[in-house]
């Protein structure tokens, strides 16, 4: 029995020996390494000789990661890319664990001073109005968040996916061979996902009224909905297999699992979603013809520099969709294609073209 | 010492707490059955286990040929030479015979194993010494003789110049005793020695060239069959004189109590185990159930108490009828049962002993009122149970696990016995415990009959049955053969209608 | 008597055989892309639960419960798919990932043969710690330049309809899971360790008297399961997905449980319980690409699971299964 | 006493300071300073009375889960269907919460905990009653249930029960009346209070009852049980419905005391975490109570300590897993600590997928 407790006690004093070894500096180096965290994405080297007014802002993920090739990551950049414009910027981000904690992980923020806070996804959404509402001093920006009543520091930055899946079926409805256009998505119960094949399925009748359209949603629970690559990839060689010749991979990792599944097949294309796909899917290369985009870093980069500058205002704001360029299929692109991909986008901006009818 | 097939020489064996083997030494020649007697806990196991290389003795050794070995594990005593038939058959029960008696030693053809060549040994080998067997009957369809055979061929399959025989007839009718017996001494024509564990003074008297008693892990006796006799054997293994037959009155036999009527039970695998069994037992008798091991005694017992279900037939307890299995409907109408395998069923090992004197009686009054345990209620039982039962423990809220066998029994037996009976259940009541002990299980039986109650006594040990009960019924391949005053019965008779053998 | 009922189950066997032929024939006159994209989905959909369930089979048929198989899938993964993204060889992935394999079997192994922890504590372990690892490591820059295994024609046999694309044209590790089945049944049912495998699975203490080392085998057996789930993960990341992410493995191993159950602990037997289940999945993608139904997705999605549960319990009830004797006890010698 | 109290709490306390200890170096390796990291952790779990609030909230899904494994854990069953459970009891606690207005709280708020535990205790029931009456091994049955649990909850939450009101386009329902709001006493939420008399419940129960008693035979012996005249059976389908009501339970306290509604996909892997804090309690339903907290403070200081370290949140699932391994493998710990061999350190469930 004591030869145990002396061994334990042993262990619980190099425990704490550690401790004290490295919390003697621990105040230091917990500021330090929180600008580490920051430094090597924001801006802070350029203008650092005058130390401005500090504006920090801060990003908080929905679940998921801030390097996850999806929205979160885009937020990312755009905040980093909006930080670069601002003189005394630092940026800095939270990756939340589980959606409980979004309110937790806003408020970490507030208690670090932050001038601007970014919450992306629109599961954040009411965790951001409430703290909106609860500091009128701290500007919010609620990426993919639309905005029922508007709170004076509070933006949503929303997109209309409809119309960005329009064009990008409106580009496959030309480009298929077969008459046959496949789509592996996420879940409905998302409703940016619904928008964009509805938006696809409609594109691509619209300029190719014999399309037959064959689109799966995935059929388990929203924890692994987007999380399946595995099905993906598999849904999208079953569509491949009975003849379709363009895939729209739509739900994270599930989608990128579609697009790499047709990278393997000779001639069939596919398209990707929410930004261009082309950075973050390398493997999907040999047949990404574009994607379906909302311009997450540009919108949010924009709101940032008109925060900056005191012209945000609350309310929604409409960010940029469309889809991304054609990379290594630009030959493939005919300029009578341009022409009507033009046309559309005309039409989708001028209201013309509804790419959601019903 | 060059003839020496086999030995041990003073060896000592601990285990935490005991001293298993404490310097033993034996030894068995070419062509001589060596019998190694004792009770049980005596240490002929350890010895056994020693010799064949499962445990290495802490000190001493083992002799193999004439030469002093170190074995390494019972795969090194299987090189050379030593074969052992185990009491419980290690045998792969979904296998084939084939499969069983090559595992570990099979012959190999490009990589797989060749079944044909063994196929063709083992038919080889069970002519050669008149074992008839088919190779490719899957072990757990056999009956038990025929999965002994297997176990012998499988030692001689590898060449064994010593058989270790550990109590190889307590699942054999006294007839099939007699042929094994037979085989033995048939197979030390060849040169084969054999050792021979029992606690049966008679086979021993039958069939052993040499004997060696144990007793509290030491040798206290070496005789031959010419120097000695029951009673001398008897007095060796136990240390005192002892009786050989329990003194009993002349039953007298009441109201019927227990009426089975053309009942039929199905086993564990679907296969009918009993076929239209008939008895009765009356109030102050006692009715032995004798037989081999698996031919129903396990399913009658389970049937009766209500553990399986019936397939057909009928059952009165008194005057209440049962159909389908309800073991605590069954014991509240004054039932108790003494299980056959008392770590399996009668004892929950991790329970105090408070906690297992009120294991079939716990939601009764006075041990719990309206689902709540009291705890002080059912200490004071176990105390009682301890006090009048003998049960040797420091305490009763240690596990029960601590026990030993004799004293787990005793405590099972407390706990049945704390209630007025109307009938008894006692399955293999005695099985694997001290002399001392049967004795007194045996005497406190006899007091529940004498109290009106009406027993039914289910053993494979034939000397029990003859010994205790009032009739006997003799149950054979799931039907009963007879049933005969025990008056009339003998060990001869009994037997042959063990054997399915009737005039 | 036990053998006709064996009889009786072969022909019963046989016959299912021919109408489900005759099924594929019926419907593949009727719709011959349709039918082929859905057989192909279940091969393929079929080809991981295999090797989770070969996985889980050897371990079983030694007497070790192996409910890790999950994570060993998610952690092979991750390792074939970080090293071959960093050799750029598919190859070298696919050894590491069988390598993470064996180390978690050997792990398994070491807790629940060695230090006898309970068999399925061992097991949720290995899935939490999957987990765990798998997501504080990975590396998001990663990628598999190279693309991932694509198919491999075989000769004139892949331009056969339907058997052409649903067999004879599929990536490399789908023919080496076939060809694994093959050597997995042999070496069990014919091979001098599958014997001793079969009998440390019933009766240990049986095969300690003829000499076998239990304890030796057992490490040594669910070590080598710990490959074959380990090829699973690696063809999770290099030839399924061709990328990793988080959690990818999707409750496939505990799937792969089910079908060996279902399949009765037989390679073969899993294969099919395998391919019934890919189908299930493939059956539900077909019924939504179509628009059969009209009934939403989560529903459809229950398919699989419901089968399973139900298959499990009618299998219980019919008695037909027995595990082996051993299953999940710990071996102490003498 | 306290002896033996000491060496129950041994092993685990141990198991908690090596993994934090192997956690440190994990964290050193991610160029990040441990006290730092600690520092935060700690800060962000226990700082001040919102922290503790945190902490409290997110150790009570896990004290329910817990108990849910830990109680089936007895009957010698393996509960890991705690995930569906705790869904379906979340979804129709939530459903009952703002499905019916009008009713005073002393009536409203316990007929929806009774609406979620009811949930819970079918579906663990269904196993349990699987497993009574074909031998369907409870394992595979309640992870396939766990699938089923998903889609159906998923499904009711984007559907019938949809939260139509303003610009929603979340699958969720509406939020619960306040007549079913569990409250919160300061730092203190109820739902919490009542998760520790849960488990002091389960306890009595356990220890004090005849059905207790009933439900440990069956656990340490079946045949034993079976012997006793005990239906060994209807203990298992029982106590699987109980395990199951415990883990719905847990569900109805998260949609009623703080997610005030349900949406899919908020309460992700809850219901797994309820292995971790039974196996780290060792199946004792008072050992539950701290496990839960101390797993709850190093979620609940997570994300501070990303904040303020940098280091990844999923360090405390390594961690967690390194703990219980530990635990687990007690020989290990004793190996480390040179205690001596103990019997009822190991926490055994017969295994085995057998019917019998």
């Amino acid at each position: 029995m004591t030869s145990m407790w002396r061994r334990f006690l042993a262990l619980l004093m190099v425990f704490g020996l550690l401790t004290a070894a490295c919390g003697s500096d621990s105040d230091s180096s917990s500021s330090s390494s929180s600008e580490s965290a920051s430094s090597s994405s924001s801006s802070s080297s350029a203008e650092e000789e005058e130390p401005a007014e500090e504006f920090k802002i801060g990003l908080v993920t929905d679940t998921g990661k801030v390097d996850d090739k999806a929205f979160n990551q885009s937020a990312w950049e755009g905040a980093t890319s909006g930080a670069a414009q601002i003189e005394g910027a630092t940026t800095d981000y939270i990756e939340t664990e589980e959606s409980k904690d979004y309110a937790n992980n806003i408020q970490l923020f507030l208690d670090d001073g932050a001038s601007v806070i970014i919450t992306v996804g629109f599961g954040l959404g009411e965790a951001t109005i409430e703290a909106a509402k609860a500091n009128p001093d701290v500007l919010f920006i609620g990426v993919d968040q639309f905005q029922g009543e508007a709170i004076p520091n509070l933006a949503g930055l929303v997109f209309e996916e409809a119309k960005s899946g329009f064009l990008a079926g409106a580009l496959a409805g030309m480009l298929t061979k077969s008459n046959i256009v496949g789509a592996v998505l996420g879940t409905d119960l998302v409703p940016p996902v619904v928008f964009f094949k509805e938006g696809w399925e409609n594109g691509a009748r619209y300029t190719n009224p014999d399309v037959q359209t064959i689109s799966t949603y995935h059929p388990g629970g929203l924890d692994v909905a987007f999380g399946d690559p595995e099905w993906g990839a598999t849904t999208a060689r079953q569509a491949l297999d009975q003849g379709a010749d363009i895939i729209f991979g739509a739900g994270g990792a599930t989608g990128n699992g579609a697009l790499i599944e047709v990278a393997t097949e000779d001639g069939a294309l596919c398209v990707g979603v929410d930004w261009d796909q082309w950075g973050t899917v390398p493997e999907a290369h040999p047949c990404l013809v574009t994607s379906a985009m909302k311009d997450i870093v540009k919108g949010v980069s924009d709101l940032l520099v008109a925060a900056k500058a005191g012209t945000l205002t609350g309310g929604n704001f409409l960010g940029d969709v469309d889809i991304a360029p054609y990379h290594d299929f630009e030959s493939m692109v005919t300029d009578e294609m341009r022409a009507t991909i033009e046309e559309v986008r005309a039409g989708l901006a001028d209201g013309s073209i509804n790419p959601m009818p019903e | 010492m060059s003839d020496i097939l086999l030995g041990a020489r003073n060896v000592s064996k601990r285990f935490p707490g005991v001293l298993a083997n404490n310097d033993v030494s034996v030894h068995l020649e070419k062509g001589r059955i060596l019998a190694l007697l004792g009770e049980n806990g005596a240490g002929k196991s350890t010895l056994v286990n020693i010799l064949f290389g499962m445990y290495r003795p802490d000190e001493g050794h083992v002799i193999i040929k004439g030469e002093k070995v170190d074995l390494r594990g019972p795969d090194d005593a299987i090189s050379r030479g030593i074969g052992m038939v185990h009491q419980h058959f290690q045998l792969v029960p979904p296998m084939r015979v084939v499969e069983n008696i090559v595992l570990g030693a099979e012959p190999i053809r490009r990589g797989l194993v060749d079944i044909a060549e063994a196929r063709r040994r083992v038919v080889e080998l069970s002519q050669g010494y008149g074992l008839e067997i088919d190779p490719d009957a899957v072990v757990e369809d056999l009956p038990v003789g025929m999965q002994q055979r297997v176990e012998i061929l499988k030692a001689l399959y590898r060449n064994a110049d010593v058989l270790i025989m550990d109590e190889p007839t307590g699942v054999l009718t006294p007839q099939e005793a007699d042929h094994l017996l037979g085989v033995l001494r048939e197979l030390t024509q060849t040169g084969l020695g054999v050792v021979f564990i029992t606690h049966k003074l008679r086979e021993v008297l039958a069939v052993a060239d040499d004997i060696v008693v144990l007793r509290n892990g030491e040798v206290v006796g070496q005789t031959t069959p010419d120097e000695t006799t029951e009673s001398g054997l008897a007095e060796m293994m136990v240390g005192r004189s002892v009786v050989l037959r329990v003194e009993k009155s002349v039953a007298e036999p009441g109201d019927v109590v227990l009426k089975v009527d053309k009942l039929s039970v199905e086993d564990d695998r679907g296969q009918v185990a009993l076929n239209e069994v008939s008895f009765e037992v009356r109030e102050g008798e006692i009715l032995g159930v004798a037989g081999v091991e698996g031919n129903g005694q396990r399913e009658l017992v389970e049937a009766v108490t209500g553990l399986r279900d019936l397939s057909s037939g009928a059952m009165k307890i008194g005057a209440d009828e049962f159909t389908t299995g309800s073991v605590r409907q069954i014991s509240e109408k004054g039932v108790a049962h003494i299980p056959e395998d008392r770590e399996k069923h009668g004892v929950i090992g991790v329970y105090s002993l408070d906690e297992n004197s009120v294991l079939n009686r716990y939601h009764r009054k006075p041990f719990s009122i309206r689902g709540l345990l009291r705890r002080d209620v059912i200490k004071r039982h176990a105390e009682g149970v301890v006090e009048e039962f003998d049960v040797r423990t420091p305490s009763t809220s240690v596990p029960v696990s601590s026990l030993s066998g004799g004293n787990k029994q005793k405590l099972i037996v407390g706990r049945e016995f704390s209630d007025d009976i109307k009938l008894l259940i006692a399955a293999q009541p005695t099985r694997g415990i001290d002399i001392g002990a049967i004795e007194f299980i045996h005497r406190r039986i006899l007091e529940q009959r004498d109290k009106g109650a009406a027993v039914l006594l289910v053993s494979a040990e034939l000397d029990e049955i003859l010994g205790l009960s009032d009739r006997i019924a003799v149950l054979y391949d799931g039907q009963i053969m007879d049933v005969v005053d025990a008056q009339e019965a003998n060990r001869e008779k009994i037997g042959l209608l063990m054997a399915g053998i009737t005039d | 008597m036990g053998q006709v009922v064996k009889l009786q189950q072969k022909r019963l066997l046989y016959m299912g055989l021919i109408a489900v032929l005759v099924l594929i024939w019926f419907f593949y006159r009727a719709n011959g892309p349709q039918t082929t994209a859905v057989l192909a989905g279940t091969v393929r959909a079929a080809t991981l639960l295999a090797l989770g369930a070969m996985c889980g089979m050897i371990g079983e048929r030694s007497g070790v419960v192996n409910i890790g198989i999950e994570g060993q899938f998610l952690l092979s993964a991750f390792a074939a798919f970080t090293i071959a993204s960093m050799t750029g060889s598919l190859f070298m992935g696919t050894i590491a990932g069988v390598g993470m394999g064996l180390l978690m079997g050997w792990v398994l192994a070491g807790m629940a043969v060695g230090l006898k922890v309970d068999q399925i504590i061992a097991g949720t372990v290995l899935n939490i710690s999957a987990l765990g690892l798998t997501s504080f490591f990975y590396d998001r820059s990663r990628s598999l330049g190279m693309g991932k295994y694509t198919n491999i024609d075989l000769g004139p046999l892949a331009d056969l309809p339907l058997v052409g694309t649903v067999l004879f044209s599929r990536p490399p590790l789908t023919y080496l899971t076939m060809a694994l089945l093959v050597v997995v049944h042999i070496a069990l049912f014919r091979s001098v360790w599958g014997m001793r495998t079969r009998a440390i699975g019933e009766h240990p203490g049986a095969a300690d008297t003829v000499g076998i080392d239990v304890i030796k085998l057992r490490y040594f057996n669910v070590t080598i399961a710990g490959g074959l789930a380990g090829l699973g993960g690696a063809y999770l990341a290099l030839e399924a997905v061709g990328t990793f992410s988080r959690a990818m493995s999707g409750g496939r191993g505990f799937l792969a449980l089910a079908v060996m159950i279902f399949g009765r602990r037989t390679p073969f037997g899993a294969y099919a319980a395998a391919l019934f289940f890919g189908f299930t999945t493939a059956l539900q993608n077909q019924f939504q690409l179509n628009s059969t139904f009209d009934i939403p997705p989560q529903f459809v999605g229950m398919l699989p699971f419901v089968v399973t549960i139900v298959v499990v319990a009618l299998s219980g009830l019919i008695g037909s299964m027995r595990d082996p004797a051993a299953l999940g006890q710990t071996y102490e010698k003498g | 006493m306290s002896r033996s109290l000491l060496r129950t709490i041994s092993i685990p306390v141990a198991a908690v300071v090596i993994g934090l200890l192997i956690g440190a170096v994990l964290i050193v390796t991610q160029d990040a300073s441990p006290a730092t990291a600690y520092k935060a952790l700690l800060i962000g779990g226990a700082g001040d009375s919102d922290a503790i609030l945190r902490t409290l909230q997110k150790a009570t899904p896990l004290i329910f889960g817990g108990l849910a494994v830990a109680f089936a854990f007895k009957a010698g069953m393996f509960n890991i269907g705690g995930q569906g459970q705790l869904l379906v009891g979340a979804v129709f606690a939530a459903g009952v919460g703002f499905g019916i207005d009008g009713l005073p709280m002393v009536v409203h708020l316990p007929a929806a905990l009774l609406a979620g535990a009811i949930a819970g205790a079918i579906w663990g029931g269904i196993a349990g009653g699987l497993k009574a009456t074909t031998g369907a091994h409870e394992v595979i049955v309640t992870i396939m249930l766990n699938f089923v649990a998903g889609n159906l909850t998923d499904w009711l939450a984007a559907n019938p029960w949809k939260d139509n009101s303003g610009s929603n386009i979340v699958a969720r329902t509406p939020l619960v009346e306040d007549s079913a709001v569990i409250p919160t006493l300061g730092a203190v939420p109820v739902g919490f209070l009542l998760a520790v008399v849960t488990a002091a419940i389960c306890w009595m129960v356990l220890e004090r009852t005849t059905f207790g008693f009933e439900v440990k035979s069956v656990g340490h012996n079946r045949h034993a049980a079976d012997y006793a005249g005990i239906r060994v059976g209807s203990i298992m389908a029982m106590t699987m419905a109980v395990s199951g009501l415990l883990a719905g339970l847990g569900g109805a306290v998260e949609s009623l005391g703080v997610d005030g509604r349900f949406e899919a996909g908020v309460n992700v892997g809850l219901g797994f975490e309820g292995i971790t804090i039974a196996l780290l309690a060792r199946a004792n339903p008072l050992g539950v109570v701290p496990a839960a907290l101390l797993v709850g403070l190093m979620e609940a200081g997570a994300a501070r300590m990303q904040f303020k370290s940098g280091v990844a949140p999923e360090l405390i699932d390594v961690i967690q897993a390194l703990i219980l391994f530990l635990v687990a493998a007690p020989i290990i710990l004793r190996w480390i600590l040179r205690m001596r061999h103990d019997s009822s350190e190991q926490v055994q469930l017969g295994a085995g997928w057998g019917k019998s």
